[in-house]
């Protein structure tokens, strides 16, 4: 990064002389400050799950939710600052309500993200505006099956079984590989990405967070829902329980 | 009402040509008389369309605040749309200055609101009441378009040419060789008021039903119904 | 001296063309009593039961709140009506007097196809614009009927039957007074345009029962006050006396009126 | 602030346009220290009720104390810690949308799509170079449908769904009541709310320092209880007797407590709280 | 916001924005001034009465399945009344264009509300206000939506039955009907409470299969299969009734 | 003849002058028979049909109309277009068969009474909106159907089929009429036709009247719902 502070990284429409636009740079570090989020799809459906880090105890749980429905068939997982994804949100939703309005079928979710990235990319081309300081997971099922699409801050948009975004990204990532995920099922990938979100979870620098989880499947009759209650527990416990075990291995080890 | 159908086609009719018609005539009559330290708002409650009775229980009084009433009678389409811009403004007022709006305050915004519309206008003939200045009883009687007048007692609506002659005479003392002399009673402006709409409702068919008497004090509103003819 | 037009029959065109162009002008035609009007009609088990409402109006204001709807054709023969309210006068004052004319001709009853038949055929002439819907019952030799008459002339002859019942032949007197009440008084109730009473009218072979108020549906309501003025009211705002001056005085003697008189429009 | 400009002093922090390398809106944060210059209002909710005190200032001994508590409508208030200008837009937004969802769909607007369209407004104020963040921090107290609400803003266009919550100046040290006593709140009386609520305040003040009726004003909403707004006489009632309870919450540690919060709110980083860190998950999540 | 501008003159608002000037009528097409192309100024495919009225339980509503081009029984199966959500379903007569348009305006405003993730659902009541709304605010651009609505549900727990015609005429009461339901139904309806004030379900769903037979019997445009709402605290109940075999025709063989 | 209408005729324009003013309103509206009927010949007579509604716009002033008028005691007319006119015409038709029987001394041929009504159809063609179909049986030419559509041309056909209806119809009609039929094969045809028309046009509908004319005179038939054929 030797160019920062040199005066090359102020604007989003200057190119440094490394040929790097910094502020789109920098606004992806605004995504790796915030909570780990994941996103998976397998055979029968798309899982998000998200930890959602708590700085004070006055909030309401329900508080600072980071997945968002989009239309009744796609969920939207985020992770950066929370304005901006909002900001994200409402223009997804908005797009998806016009498509309706247009062609009276649900939007394609690819189309949908497409969309989404260009906006997003808009935004990194103006030195009057700053590119998004967030990335977005849109997931859900519709005519050609499950579906999982991410974009970052610099408008990129690539298709995927299985991603993260946030804090631990790499962390999750490598855990997400060593799933087979095109085998899997919603159910059980609704515990398997509670426990990676418990693996990632750095209990130094965070004391406190939530999980939040939800998925599109036919169990959620094709809608984007928050996981069941009685799911959510289970898979809390899993996770739990799995973060204990990880643990004492560890100890073994040592 | 001032302002007749044909004359407000005229506006509409002119750039361009439609067969649909923006307005109806639901009926509606309202009567007000207002004493020196109380007014009465009544309407019937029988709402129309042409021939045909659409609901037997239907009020054309709204309470604005806790001491002004409007009753508004004409095409509902319009009465709805006026009163609930009214309603918003009201409320606004109220968060801007942190105190309801005045009878006077409000009658002048009245008029504002209808006049705006001065070239698509509302079809709608409106008495409001409440207090003046002075604490005495007002009545404003406006035409379609915001012309306001501030009287002591008036009727509106279907039945108007039917109640308004009996109301001058009695309230208003006209053509009577000393006028009237005694002050307006409540009792007294309640029995006209009874007795007007029981008249009107032999022999004007847009009014029935029943009616809805409001008598607002300086300390409150009170609400009275009476039957009347159904056919 | 004017010349005094001669009575054609039919109506008088003449001022057509002028009241055209007065219209065009924006001049207003007059308003007439039209009675909005809830007329029925039913055949029962020894005759027919016709009804009307009571009310005539002028646009909306109420111009009658008792008018007789249900007109006298024949003793065996009565004929309700709604439209513009002279034309249902007139029309049915005229053939009645034709149907009168007819039994004195023919010696006999008049059928009530007869009457059906006049009157379509004098609408149809004037093309609906004789504004008159009629309901005609009656009962002759050959039963009892119900004929309803468009203005622009077409009938139908029917039993005026509501949905479900497939026993109305045998409906009594009752029922079908109590069933033509409650038509009738749907219609009070629920179309402004009609008002008032129920009227019945009964026709079996043995003549008709005009039953004329059948039920007052809706009361009047109770005045309240007294409305009274003292003698002094009314300003005197100018006094002026003129002396009647007599001239002379007759005296002219009336006799009471006759029995035969009533006889003759029996 | 002093902190901020001694670390920070650089080039990142001229526009709410700009990312600095660490991925941070100077901008952004900098309005947020506006928050803290206003003086402090708390809100606390119960399962009925939602209330909502803020401390009056009066900018010299002749004016007169300073509006606090905006009525939005007859379910919700608002108060204001910051920019008043920036408030008064921000209200006068709020209660044509209430007034607008009672036109067109003559209900009371649900505080969640409240909160939607005031973030959506403000975050596009974060993100050009003709805008600034709006400089001011509001509590909401509310009642809709899903019951009684306390919401927090921030100028990073943030919002909260809160238990309870202070902001403003020397508001950490009410905060801390909040949380000591935070679960007695669920399922306090309305009388016992406000107490807690005033309890809160009276901690953001010096000791010399009580709440008056002229210093003071409040605004309690709740299930079948429009709002309702108190001032002047009217809070005097409520006020009665409060001078004589203990500081901070009553605790054994008033000491420590009063001086953690002193120092929360100059140096950033130090003991319980620090404010900083409470920026930072403003920015971030 | 566009509207409103044209219509309204500022000056007259300096006391805020007005109100319904920042609502957004959904999908107006922004017209200029030289284009006073309109949408509907008289209806092409039609649907005709819907009758609805409460009783004991809730409200029930029903329309018949026929869309009418001029005199030309175009369609004999399609839906004229859809529930909305748990507490609300809308019936139309009229245009079964502008009834589709509306139809799917509202989907995508409970689509909006799910997806906002609270627990506001769009009861009747307020369904009916937006429809006041919407359609004044259309007449009032001479260019109605053209549609008479009827709005069966629930408001505030209490059964609910309103009426919103194209100019925005709108009221609320215990039998409601559109078209021919008018003349009628409304008395049926009426008569029926005059005789016993509480109907039961069964004698609710009896009296409005009477109703709409006797449509069938006098109105040109009705047909013998029709929708029924039945809308109770526990939910929404649509079903598809006929009475073709149960039309009466004995008359027909009257004096032959 | 000469008073069969006593519009003013030196009055230009009647239909659009202010006299409309002076109908009440709610009795403006003309009943029309916006119907279906049909005849048709076989080789023993003519069968003929119609449905049974009268309408104003779109109410339904008679469900149970009767538009099978007889003209002669073998000879019927089917009516559609305003139900005043062609009740006026078949009324007077009647009546001038009658006195023509009387006259000539037998009953009078199809022929001639569908010719009696061209006439008037056509002379007052300005003022009638009849369109009429004339069936019927006599002795030199057995069953015959007459068409006389608005406008007043007459044209005798095999089959013919008239009103609002019948334009649902026409396909039909030429897909599966043919010659010869017997009695039964026409009383069917008949019958799905008209059903056929009645439930596409809103103006028919209600029950199917059928009449079937030979030399032993006439028989009619009534089909109600239940006994229509289903094509929905």
């Amino acid at each position: 990064m030797s160019s920062i502070g040199t005066g090359y990284d102020l604007s989003a429409s200057q190119f440094s002389p490394d040929g790097r636009v910094f502020q789109v740079e920098y606004a992806q570090k605004a995504v790796e400050n915030s909570g780990t989020s994941i996103g998976l799809r397998c055979k029968d459906g798309v899982v998000f799950a998200v930890e959602k880090i708590i700085t004070s105890k006055l909030f309401e749980p329900t508080s600072n939710k980071r997945i968002f429905t989009v239309d009744s068939h796609m969920g939207l997982a985020c992770a950066g600052l929370l304005a901006d994804a909002r900001a994200i949100v409402e223009i997804a939703r908005t797009e998806a309500s016009n498509f309706r309005a247009e062609y009276g079928s649900p939007i394609p979710i690819k189309y949908l993200a497409e969309r989404v990235s260009m906006y997003l990319h808009a935004y990194t081309l103006y030195s009057a505006v700053r590119p998004y300081g967030c990335s977005v997971m849109i997931g859900g099922v519709d005519e050609s099956g499950p579906q999982l699409f991410v974009s970052d801050p610099s408008g990129l948009c690539h298709g995927y079984f299985g991603s993260a975004t946030g804090k631990a990204k790499q962390n999750a990532k490598t855990e997400i590989e060593k799933l087979k995920l095109t085998g899997m099922t919603c159910r059980e990938l609704v515990k398997e990405a509670a426990k990676i979100i418990y693996l990632v979870h750095d209990e130094v620098k965070d004391k406190h967070f939530q999980l939040e989880l939800s998925w599109v499947c036919e169990e959620s009759n094709w809608k984007h829902a928050p996981v069941p209650k009685v799911l959510f527990d289970e898979a809390e416990k899993f996770a739990k329980a799995a973060l204990q075990e990880d643990s004492s291995d560890e100890d073994e080890e040592m | 009402m001032a302002l007749s159908l044909e004359h407000t086609e005229e506006y509409m009719r002119d750039p361009r040509k439609h067969q649909f018609s923006p307005y109806a005539d639901n009926g509606g009559t309202s009567i007000a008389i207002a004493g020196d330290d109380f007014v009465m708002l009544a309407s019937d409650t029988r709402l129309s369309q042409g021939y045909n009775v659409l609901s037997r229980n239907h009020s054309k009084c709204f309470k604005l605040t806790s001491q002004t009433l409007l009753s508004s009678t004409g095409c509902l389409a319009d009465v709805l749309t006026l009163t609930k811009i009214l309603e918003a403004r009201l409320t606004n007022y109220a968060h801007e200055h942190l105190e309801t709006m005045s009878t006077t305050a409000i009658a002048q915004l009245l008029s504002t609101l209808l006049y705006w519309r001065r070239f698509f206008p509302y079809y709608v003939s409106n008495i409001l009441v409440g207090f003046d200045e002075d604490g005495k009883g007002v009545v404003y009687h406006y035409d379609p378009v915001g012309h306001m007048e501030k009287m002591t007692y008036c009727a509106s609506g279907a039945s108007v040419t039917l109640i308004q002659p009996l109301l001058d005479n009695l309230v208003g003392g006209k053509n009577m060789k000393d006028g009237r002399t005694t002050p307006i009673t409540q009792d007294f402006a309640k029995r006209l008021i009874h007795d007007g709409f029981v008249s009107a409702a032999e022999r004007e068919i847009a009014t029935g039903d029943g009616c809805t008497i409001y008598t607002i004090t300086k300390d409150d509103v009170t609400e009275e119904t009476f039957k009347l003819r159904k056919d | 001296m004017e010349i005094i037009h001669e009575h054609q029959p039919g109506f008088q065109f003449d001022n057509f063309t002028r009241n055209e162009k007065l219209i065009s002008q924006g001049i207003k035609m007059p308003k007439f009593h039209s009675t909005g009007t809830t007329i029925a009609g039913i055949v029962y088990k020894d005759g027919v039961v016709l009804g009307a409402d009571t009310r005539a109006t002028s646009d909306n204001i109420v111009a009658d709140k008792n008018c007789s709807k249900i007109h006298y054709m024949q003793p065996n023969m009565y004929c309700c009506g709604a439209g513009t309210a002279a034309d249902l006068e007139l029309t049915t004052q005229m053939m009645s007097s034709q149907l009168e004319l007819h039994r004195l001709h023919t010696g006999r009853q008049v059928p009530v196809v007869a009457a059906n038949r006049l009157l379509k055929q004098y609408l149809f002439g004037y093309q609906g614009y004789v504004g008159a819907a009629l309901v005609l019952g009656g009962v002759d030799k050959y039963g009892s009927h119900i004929y309803s008459i468009h203005p622009h002339g077409s009938s139908e002859r029917l039993p005026y039957t509501t949905m479900g019942s497939g026993s109305l032949a045998a409906m009594s007197l009752e029922e079908a007074k109590i069933l033509v009440r409650d038509a009738i008084a749907a219609g009070i109730t629920n179309d402004m345009g009609s008002g008032s009473n129920v009227d019945l009218c009964v026709i079996t072979k043995d003549g008709a029962t005009y039953i004329r108020p059948y039920e007052v549906t809706e009361s009047k309501g109770e005045r309240q006050g007294k409305y009274e003025y003292q003698r002094g009211t009314t300003e005197v705002l100018k006094v002026y006396y003129k002396p009647i001056e007599i001239v002379s005085e007759t005296v002219t003697p009336t006799s009471p009126p006759t029995d035969e008189e009533s006889m003759d429009t029996a | 602030m002093k902190a901020f400009i001694g670390k920070f002093r650089n080039q990142y922090d001229n526009d709410v346009t700009v990312w600095s390398p660490q991925g941070r809106l100077h901008q952004v944060e900098y309005a947020m220290e506006a928050v803290k210059q206003g003086s402090a209002t708390v809100g606390i909710k119960s399962k009925t009720h939602a209330v909502i005190v803020a401390l009056k200032r009066a900018s010299s001994e002749l004016a007169a104390h300073q509006k606090k508590i905006i009525p939005i409508d007859t379910h919700i208030a608002i108060s204001i810690s910051g920019l008043t200008a920036d408030a008064r837009v921000l209200s006068r937004f709020m209660r044509t949308e209430c007034l607008n969802e009672r036109f067109s769909h003559n209900r009371p607007l649900s505080l969640n799509e409240l909160m939607w369209r005031v973030g959506a407004k403000m975050q596009s104020a974060t993100q050009g170079y003709d805008k600034r963040p709006y400089g001011v921090g509001l509590l909401l107290a509310g009642y809709d449908e899903d019951g009684p609400h306390i919401y927090q803003t921030c100028p990073s266009a943030n919002f909260y769904d809160c238990k309870a919550m202070a902001i403003g100046a020397r508001s950490q040290s009410s905060r801390t009541y909040l949380e000591r006593h935070l679960d007695e709140f669920v399922d306090a009386s309305r009388d016992e709310i406000i107490r807690h609520c005033l309890r809160a305040l009276r901690d953001t003040l010096p000791n010399d320092i009580e709440l008056t009726s002229k210093n003071c004003s409040m605004a309690v909403v709740g299930k079948c209880d429009p709002l309702k707004l108190y001032d002047d006489d009217a809070i005097a009632p409520f006020l009665e007797g409060l001078d004589q309870e203990e500081r901070r919450g009553g605790g054994g540690r008033a000491d420590t407590a009063a001086t953690s919060a002193e120092a929360a709110e100059g140096a950033p980083g130090s003991a319980t709280q620090p404010e900083e860190t409470q920026g930072e998950r403003m920015d971030t999540d | 916001m566009n509207i409103s501008r044209q219509l309204v003159n500022p000056m007259l608002w300096s006391g805020g924005p007005v109100p319904g000037e920042f609502y957004e009528f959904p999908r107006i097409c922004r017209k200029t001034e030289s284009d006073p192309l309109k949408h509907t100024l008289y209806p092409s495919t039609s649907g005709t009465s819907v009758v609805g009225f409460t009783y004991k339980d809730g409200v029930m509503i029903a329309a018949d399945t026929k869309g009418s081009y001029g005199s030309l029984s175009r369609f004999m199966d399609i839906d004229r009344l859809f529930k909305a959500t748990d507490q609300a379903v809308l019936a139309c007569g009229g245009d079964i264009a502008d009834y589709q348009f509306i139809k799917d305006v509202i989907e995508q405003k409970v689509r909006d509300d799910e997806c906002a993730g609270s627990m506001k659902v769009l009861d009747a009541g307020s369904l009916h206000c937006w429809l006041t709304r919407v359609l004044y605010n259309r007449r009032t651009r001479f260019d109605p939506l053209w549609l008479d609505c009827v709005v069966a549900g629930f408001k505030a727990g209490k059964p609910f039955l309103g009426f919103v015609n194209k100019i925005g005429m709108a009221y609320e009461a215990d039998e409601i009907a559109s078209g021919f339901g008018v003349h009628f139904s409304l008395p049926m309806i009426r008569d029926a409470r005059d005789k016993k004030s509480e109907l039961t379900k069964e004698e609710a769903r009896k009296l409005m299969r009477e109703c709409m037979k006797i449509l069938y019997y006098r109105d040109c445009k009705a047909h013998h299969k029709y929708q029924i709402a039945d809308i109770t605290a526990e939910g929404v109940k649509i079903d598809v009734c006929d009475f073709k075999k149960e039309t009466n025709w004995d008359v027909a063989f009257y004096g032959n | 003849m000469e008073s069969f209408i006593c519009k003013p005729k030196y009055v230009e324009g009647v239909d659009k002058s202010h006299l409309k003013q002076l109908i009440p309103e709610q009795l403006q509206d003309e009943p029309m028979t916006g119907t279906t009927i049909m005849a048709i010949e076989f080789d023993g007579g003519v069968v003929i049909g119609a449905d049974s509604r009268t309408s104003m716009g779109a109410y339904c002033s008679n469900r149970y109309a009767d538009k099978l008028t007889p003209v002669t005691d073998k000879i019927f007319c089917c009516r559609s277009g305003s139900s005043a006119d062609t009740q006026a015409v078949a009324d007077i038709v009647a009546s001038y068969m009658e006195i023509l029987e009387i006259k000539m001394g037998e009953p009078v041929a199809v022929q001639i009474a569908a010719n009696t009504f061209k006439e008037i159809c056509y002379n007052y063609r300005d003022r009638l909106t009849a369109g009429i179909i004339v069936a019927g049986w006599d002795k030199m030419k057995k069953g015959q159907v007459y068409i006389i559509p608005l406008g007043g041309m007459m044209l005798r056909q095999p089959v013919a089929i008239g009103g609002s209806g019948s334009t649902f119809i026409w396909g039909y009609v030429d897909a599966n009429y043919k010659e010869g039929m017997t009695k039964d094969e026409a009383v069917e045809f008949v019958k799905n036709a008209v059903t056929l028309a009645l439930t596409r046009d809103n103006s028919s509908s209600g029950v199917v009247r059928v009449g079937i004319i030979t030399k032993d005179g006439v028989e009619r038939k009534v089909f109600t719902h239940d006994k229509l054929p289903k094509f929905q």
